[in-house]
């Protein structure tokens, strides 16, 4: 029988403390950057440190492409945000896309049918009042069949982003400007009705703004409020809420409220403030990106923020080098897939020690 | 290949030279995208300038901030080469007066009044209607040989969207089939999506188990095109020849080329001379091309017959949209027919294009406007 | 190897008692040797040596949280020592894996029920078996009905396991060991939830199994049971193994002290009621669980405050739901329950659920049975789960943390609950320590009604005495204590009135000082107590 | 007008990349992974076969041998999808990181990888429309039984599909009845439903978790196979193979982790999924965008009506998306 002692043995650690925990993630994203860098030399023959160079170039090179990093950074965030109270709660929302579609949607609809006779002062608030109703609508019609009947939500938010993406198809053929292009292009272009005025000059300074207080809002919200303390409970023993008196149900309703009127919120900002039309590709997988963002984080709106830096930083960069290299895109989802999974398998060392066999040990002593 | 970093040593020591940049919906892996960077990659390398190109640029706000990231590159004309990005190059021409915006297949520039922005398309229709010809000698082909009666020769055909890009291509291809073989028919159906590989194949298989005996399209997957080889269905492609994909049965493919307009404008930009609101690139330009015929699938003599036809369109005997060879509702289209060339959301004709006994496509802007529904075509999946 | 004084691990060995006599000669089946284990900063076993003979029945005894479990479980594989070795038959071994246990021979019922809901019993007897041939489960059906008839157990092996009371369970747990067969088997509280009948059995088979010269090792807080069953004590405190005692030679005073460190009394005393005044009056009351079985059939009765009144029944026989119902967790089909407040003003609580009855001025405490799955959140450390009760107060948006977190620090510190510190999950804790948050919680929200199911199980002696004292001072604080328990003997000597439940009919009330346990046991088998002389009816 | 038999049997194509990937899925779902790296690996598979009938293609010169030209490509994708499920089982069954991230990490991974790759070839290849074209390997892929043009729609309906199509219908039942009738299939499920109690009895759970994600993969990336060798005709264009990786892993919840189930549901998924081609003509553009909605409302509205008849054995693996680890309590 098995008498060795097996080579190395897992225990789980207690708290190592951020500052040692931040220094396993640095370490594992330079391991990544190492192994990136060998893959890029070994798949396209380029020299490594000029292509990590024009990715932070292409991130960074300029106050335009720092702007562009924001709103990109806001609107990833902003997504994971919306998403994050949902998942504290165990309710698998892979419903982003279709609830920022919704609210863009929307949006674009009152533009388009109401622009011409709202001031922009009524015009606009309309819209975001909108927005998030649809946004908070198309989540919670989910959230009402779990609550009622448990009904699995995975598969619901899921099926209700294609719902989402064929209502807005359809609508863009209503729409569409000239008939059968299938686009609606700028939407008031010219009457710029529903959109949101540049603050100080700054096209997104807006979008960035907004963001950074909905980061502070949801993580007081998380941490501090009644209603963040409600949906943990119920998300970690829905026997328990019930016990202590808390409404699971209309606890369940209510934090999808919250999550999709927030993604409904980001449709609203791209249609008012940034993109001014609707497409179905708007939400551009924001939707599935902010959940990797919101786990990545583990539900910290703070490290949220970073998790957001790090992905639009690859994806910005990713577009540079394919510009300025001739390097398909993709190569730049190759090399997110590469950090991410260094990144996340660091946190095996900072939950786990790990120990090697002990070195031979004396014979068993007598009493 | 040669990036904004390789052409820049050869070019960056000529004075007066620009930089051109190049915005694409997808990049070179999608059949569209992949002709307009050749010939971006074509045209700045004979001019020996420097040229940047950003791909993957979706039709919004992403546009404009590309665009003005190429400004800001230094680039002194921009092109954008997908349809949905029109919007954002206005509202970057506004805002960056002193550099070109160039947008092919838009349909704006004649009547948004800018100086620097600029349409560009091509008289596809030539070469649609030349792929005609050869589909038309093939259908002629299949009844000599009893594949099939002269009253099955039943055309199918996967466009995109309702547009009237797709419309005139189609109509186009249609007419001349026609002419060669005076019994083709034809079948549409719409796949509502410029690239859908799912919704193309079973587009084509729809035809084809309708009665289609021959198949083309205007949409950008491998969709159609595979679907007939695997049907042993003749397939007239389009954008590029699919001979190695399908060497049973393409045929020939009609596509745009886009290197002419692209020196033209940038040559123009670095005189300083004014650049035309609307450029459509012809047959005589090179703009309008064809593939390749495939001649283990193409009827005999096809080749000899198309470079007939060519020269009958080049010296203007034939013309295309020729009133006298289609009819609308049974009707043949009079002088007094307005087509929508001012672009508008009710839809509005506003503009005598019939004269001289044709259609003038392309003609009063670039982008194509016929939008006729002719006899012996019939839309599967719409009613206007 | 064959030595003289002392447990060496292996071979044969003379053993010494309290009074220096040799004893007897066994085998030691396992020894463990300087045996430490620590999770982060918890040192669960501290150098820990232990043996376990072939032939004899071994009892570990220890405070909640002393380490028990985790020592039995780096013999099943589920943990791994950080020091220390481990010997069977005289041979060191490394076992890494509850495979390698199970190859070494040992079985073990665990703690906690290692059960997969979704399937049937047989199901789960037979998981991880390697037997030949192709999967059948009629026959493997077959073999657990023999076992079960053999011993007299009672499993239906095509039930779901979601099915099944916890009793039920426990039996499949019981049944799966003897299935697979173990030379040293340890069970780690299989009482707790057995009734005495099963207990009974249970017991004897263990008895059988010693006389085959197995090795048994048996964890329970019931000292009665230590003394009818065990051959031998071994006792830890504080995650170390502090002597051993020979069952013959001791008593449960002995044992006590000696776990506890320290001396204890252990009697219960019933403070006569001051108040009596009624607090809960219960009418015609009948409750349909969501199968639609009829679980409680036309319940009334009183409850005063001041007192504690006792339920007593048999498992599964409505208790849950008496108290869910008046807690306002269970729809009731009909009936009244009413709150008769000091002032005499009256309340009805059906159709409220918890948060309105708290809003109604009632303040009620409820212990549930099942703590981690009802009462607390297991991954919430103990601040947030003080907060359960309280996060409503003050009309801010915002929670106040800083009153649960103080709270928290006195609940440990009143009732000795062992943990790091407040900011630990309370998932992280042992089952008694769980069960004090949970009591010490509920109490600290000063209830005029607290209703309790099952307060003690699990909880060590001394625990559990502390519990009923704590019963006790709310009672004379004129709480109306309901007190739903296993224990005749603990009820009998706790409770001032006992409701015996049947069926989920009322069997009969008789009065604590005066009822005697045989009658008691009667009511709760058969309605009415046919023929009951102890005690008077009530109501 | 509407052909039954066409339709059937372009349903029945539809399905099988969809049926390859659920079944995948719920075997790595039964063992209690949550694998949403499955869009990502169905990529990989597609790729990697490509990569092999590529280079045997290239190199064979024309002169291929049937068996090869199906055995390379196919031991391509396996290899492909294995070290996909490989790296899966390592992060979050040895590492034990949330699987959640992982697999969407994979997803990113995956399809870039794919991508990437397809227009490596595809330059190297150097086509006039951006595509890989394997028609000959593609072919032998393809290949249905001789006799089924005679049959008319029997033929059509049962008999028209390449030989992967029934290794799907294959593989989806014996799946079913591993999972359902043997040892294994018991300790796969007592995995999926509790690791504690599988480990305390004795089951090597590490050593199934593995196999049951690598299994899965391999499984699920033969979808992407069939999708490019047979459907697309050998066609590899990027992005074409879409979102079937997702609509997979929601197959597998409609499903309720039956792949018996799956045969029929992934066929009437693949239907609804092309029925707006087939509906009758005169129906505008816009209100054909409002049928490619069908498949998610009929999903929506069997997800509902199966929800109120809340079986326990219908639910999700019990601990399914979480990591084990023995000492935790
Ligand atoms: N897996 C674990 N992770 C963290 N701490 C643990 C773990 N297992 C045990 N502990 C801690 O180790 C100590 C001993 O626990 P153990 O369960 O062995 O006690 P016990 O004697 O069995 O108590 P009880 O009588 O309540 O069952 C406790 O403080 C407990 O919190
Ligand atoms: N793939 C599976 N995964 C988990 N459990 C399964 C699976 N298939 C079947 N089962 C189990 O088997 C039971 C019966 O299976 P099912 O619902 O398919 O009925 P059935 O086919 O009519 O069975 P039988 O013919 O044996 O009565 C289910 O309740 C479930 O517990
Ligand atoms: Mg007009
Ligand atoms: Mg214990």
């Amino acid at each position: 029988m098995n008498n060795k002692e097996p080579l190395i043995h897992i225990t789980r650690r207690a708290d190592i403390g951020w500052k040692k925990a931040w220094v396993i993630r640095g370490a594992a994203i330079i391991t990544a950057l190492i192994i990136s860098a060998i893959a890029v030399t070994l798949a396209t023959g380029l020299d490594p440190f000029s292509v990590y160079g024009k990715m932070f170039e292409g991130a960074f090179g300029s106050p335009r492409k720092m702007w562009i990093l924001g709103k990109e950074i806001a609107f990833l965030l902003c997504v994971s945000l919306a998403l994050t109270p949902a998942f504290k709660m165990k309710f698998w929302n892979l419903g982003g896309e279709g609830q920022i579609l919704i609210g863009a949607l929307v949006t674009s609809a009152i533009m388009i049918y109401v622009g011409e006779s709202l001031p922009n002062g009524a015009l606009i608030p309309l819209m975001f009042i909108a927005a998030a109703g649809a946004g908070a609508i198309w989540a919670g019609i989910p959230a009402f069949f779990k609550a009622k009947w448990n009904t699995n939500e995975t598969l619901f938010t899921l099926m209700m982003n294609y719902v989402a993406i064929q209502l807005v198809a359809y609508y863009i053929i209503i729409w569409e400007v000239p008939k059968g292009s299938g686009k609606v292009g700028i939407i008031n272009q010219d009457s710029l009705a529903g959109w949101m005025p540049d603050l100080a000059g700054q096209k997104y300074l807006f979008v960035i703004l907004l963001v950074a207080l909905m980061t502070i809002g949801i993580h007081v919200y998380l941490k501090y409020s009644k209603h963040g303390y409600e949906l943990t409970v119920v998300g970690e023993s829905r026997n328990t809420a019930r016990y202590v008196g808390i409404k699971v149900d209309s606890v369940i309703i209510r934090t999808l409220l919250l999550s999709g009127g927030m993604c409904g919120i980001v449709g609203w900002m791209m249609v008012s403030s940034t993109d001014h039309t609707i497409t179905t590709t708007l939400a551009g997988g924001r939707g599935f990106m902010g959940i990797m963002v919101s786990w990545l984080a583990q539900f910290n709106p703070v490290a949220m923020i970073f998790a957001s830096l790090l992905l639009v930083f690859m994806q910005r960069g990713a577009a540079e080098i394919s510009t300025a290299f001739q390097l398909n895109q993709s190569f730049g989802d190759i090399i997110t897939g590469i950090i991410l999974f260094f990144l996340i398998g660091s946190e095996f060392f900072i939950n786990y020690r790990i120990h090697m066999r002990h070195k031979e040990k004396e014979g068993t002593e007598n009493v | 290949g040669g990036g904004s970093s390789d052409s820049g040593s050869s070019a960056s020591s000529n004075e007066g030279k620009i930089k051109a940049g190049f915005i694409c919906l997808h990049d070179e892996n999608s059949t569209y995208d992949l002709n307009f960077i050749n010939a971006a990659k074509e045209a700045c390398e004979e001019l020996g300038i420097q040229y940047e190109i950003k791909t993957n640029i979706p039709e919004g706000q992403e546009c404009y901030d590309a665009a003005a990231e190429l400004v800001d590159a230094g680039c002194g004309i921009i092109f954008a080469d997908s349809f949905g990005h029109e919007d954002y190059m206005i509202q970057a021409a506004k805002e960056f007066t002193d550099v070109q915006f160039c947008h092919s297949t838009g349909t704006k520039a004649h009547t948004e009044g800018l100086d620097n922005y600029h349409n560009a398309f091509a008289a596809i229709y030539d070469g649609r209607y030349l792929a005609g010809v050869a589909a038309g000698m093939k259908l002629n082909e299949m009844i000599e040989k009893g594949d099939i009666k002269a009253d099955e020769a039943k055309i199918g055909y996967v466009g995109a969207f309702t547009y009237a890009e797709v419309i005139s291509g189609y109509t186009s291809f249609f007419l001349g089939a026609r002419s060669i073989c005076e019994t083709a028919t034809m079948e549409v159906t719409f796949t509502g999506s410029w690239y859908d590989e799912t919704a193309e194949k079973e587009g084509a298989n729809k035809l084809m188990n309708n009665g289609c005996v021959l198949i083309s399209q205007h949409a950008d997957s491998m969709g159609a095109p595979t679907a007939c080889e695997k049907k042993g269905v003749p397939n007239v492609s389009y954008n590029g020849s699919t001979v190695e994909a399908c060497p049973n049965t393409f045929i020939v493919s009609s596509r745009i080329d886009w290197t002419p307009y692209y020196k033209d404008a940038i040559t123009k930009a670095m005189n300083g001379e004014k650049i035309d609101a609307d450029y459509t690139g012809t047959l005589e330009t090179g703009s309008v091309q064809l593939t390749e015929i495939n001649e283990k699938v193409a009827a005999e003599g096809t080749a000899d017959k198309i470079k007939e036809v060519e020269a009958d369109l080049k010296a203007g005997k034939v013309h295309v949209f020729d009133t006298k060879t289609f009819k609308v509702e049974g009707k043949e289209v009079g002088e007094d027919h307005k087509a929508d060339v001012d672009t508008d959301k009710d839809y509005k004709p506003d503009t005598e294009v019939v004269k001289d006994g044709y259609f003038h496509e392309s003609e009063f802007r670039s982008a194509p406007y016929f939008d006729l529904q002719i006899d012996g075509i019939k839309l599967l999946d719409t009613k206007f | 190897m064959d030595q003289l004084a002392g447990p060496a691990g292996a071979g044969p060995c003379l053993f010494l008692t309290k009074g220096g006599l040799l004893l007897e000669n066994k085998t030691a089946a396992v020894s463990m040797r300087g045996i430490t284990k620590t999770f982060g900063s918890v040192v669960a076993n501290n150098n820990v040596d232990l043996d376990i003979y072939k032939g004899e029945i071994l009892s570990l005894l220890g405070e909640n949280g002393s380490g028990k479990t985790t020592l039995m479980n780096m013999l099943s594989g589920i943990y791994f020592p950080d020091e220390g070795q481990i010997l069977i038959d005289g041979k060191p071994v490394t076992i890494s894996s509850p495979k390698e246990a199970f190859d070494f021979g040992i079985g073990m019922i665990h703690q906690h029920f290692k059960l997969v809901d979704v399937f049937t019993a047989v199901e789960n007897i037979v998981l991880g078996l390697k037997e030949e041939g192709k999967l059948d489960l009629e026959k493997a059906a077959k073999r657990v009905q023999d076992i079960c008839d053999n011993y007299g157990f009672d499993v239906d092996p095509k039930k779901k396991i979601y099915d099944m009371s916890v009793s039920e369970k426990q039996t499949v747990e019981i049944v799966k060991v003897l299935y697979r067969g173990a030379d040293i088997l340890i069970l780690d509280e299989p009482t707790a939830v057995l009734t005495p009948q099963e207990t009974d059995k249970l017991f004897a088979v263990l008895r059988n199994m010693k006389d085959d010269g197995k090795a048994v090792v048996i964890i329970t807080h019931k000292l009665h049971e230590v003394e009818v069953l065990s051959d031998r004590v071994a006792v830890l405190r504080k995650g170390e193994n502090i002597g051993q005692l020979i069952t013959k030679e001791t008593n449960a005073q002995e044992m006590t002290n000696m776990m506890v460190g320290r001396e204890v009394t252990l009697n219960i005393n019933r403070p006569e009621p001051l108040f009596s005044s009624p607090r809960i009056r219960i009418e015609g009351l009948n409750v349909k669980s969501d199968d639609g079985v009829m679980k409680l059939k036309d319940v009334s009765f009183t409850a005063n405050a001041g007192e504690i009144l006792g339920i007593a029944g048999i498992s599964g026989c409505g208790q849950k739901e008496l108290l869910e119902a008046i807690a306002g967790l269970q729809d009731v089909e009909s009936g009244s329950i009413t709150y008769i407040s000091d002032d005499g003003s009256r309340e009805e609580l059906i159709g409220m659920d918890p948060q309105k009855i708290a809003d109604k001025g009632v303040a009620l405490s409820f212990v549930p049975e099942d703590r981690l799955g009802m009462g607390l959140v297991a991954s919430m450390d103990l601040a947030d789960n003080m907060m359960l009760r309280s996060f409503r107060s003050g009309k801010s948006m915002l929670t106040d943390r800083k009153a649960p977190r103080a709270l928290a620090e006195q609940i440990v510190h009143d009732l000795e609950i062992s943990t790091p510190d407040i900011n630990t999950p309370v998932r992280k804790l042992s089952g008694g320590n769980v069960q004090k948050v949970l009591v010490g919680r509920e109490i600290a929200s000063a209830p005029t009604v607290l209703l309790s199911a099952y307060v003690v199980r699990g909880l060590d002696i001394n625990s559990s005495y502390t519990i009923y004292d704590l019963l006790n001072q709310q009672k004379e604080k004129g709480v109306a204590v309901i007190f739903v328990g296993e224990d005749l003997d603990v009820l009998l000597e706790l409770c001032d009135r006992i409701l015996v439940l049947c069926d989920g009919r009322v069997s009969g009330i008789v009065d604590g000082p005066t009822a005697d346990k045989h009658g008691v046991g009667m009511m709760m088998t058969s309605l009415g107590g046919d023929h009951m002389d102890g005690g008077e009816m009530h109501e | 007008m509407f052909d039954i038999a066409t339709f059937l049997s372009r349903a029945v194509v539809q399905s099988i990349p969809l049926l390859l990937g659920c079944t995948g899925e719920t075997i790595s779902e039964k063992s209690g992974s949550l694998n949403l790296g499955i869009p990502g690996v169905m990529y990989v598979g597609g790729i990697s076969g490509v990569i092999g009938a590529f280079l045997y293609e290239q190199s064979s010169g024309g002169n291929m041998n049937p068996v090869l030209a199906i055995l390379i490509p196919m031991l391509a994708c396996l290899i492909g999808s294995l070290l996909m499920g490989l790296l899966f089982s390592f992060l979050t069954i040895t590492l034990r990181v949330n699987q959640n991230v992982t697999g969407l990490a994979m997803t990113t991974f995956g399809v870039g990888f794919g991508n990437f790759f397809g227009g490596s070839l595809i330059k190297l290849t150097g086509s006039d429309v951006p595509s890989i074209a394997l028609s000959k390997t593609s072919h032998y892929f393809s290949k249905h039984l001789p006799f089924a043009d005679d049959l008319g729609w029997v033929g059509k309906i049962f008999f028209s599909y390449g030989f992967l199509a029934y290794a799907a219908i294959a593989i989806a039942v014996i799946t079913a009845f591993i999972l359902k009738r043997t040892r294994t299939g018991l300790q796969i499920r007592a995995i999926g439903e509790s690791p504690a109690t599988a480990d305390a009895a004795g089951i090597n759970i590490t050593k199934y978790k593995y196999l049951c994600v690598c299994i899965g993969c391999m499984i699920a990336g033969l979808g992407g196979l069939y999708y490019v060798m047979d459907y697309a005709s050998g066609v590899w264009s990027n992005d074409a193979f879409g979102d079937r990786g997702w609509l997979a892993i929601a197959l597998v919840i409609f499903t309720i982790w039956r792949p018996n189930i799956a045969i029929f549901a992934s066929i009437l998924f693949g239907g609804l999924y092309i029925l707006y081609l087939f509906v009758p003509t005169g129906s505008n553009l816009a209100v054909k965008e409002l049928y490619k909605m069908l498949p998610y409302i009929v999903t929506i509205i069997v997800l509902i009506i199966t929800g109120m008849r809340n079986k326990r054995e219908n639910q999700p693996p019990e601990s399914l998306g979480l990591p084990y680890f023995r000492e935790e309590r």
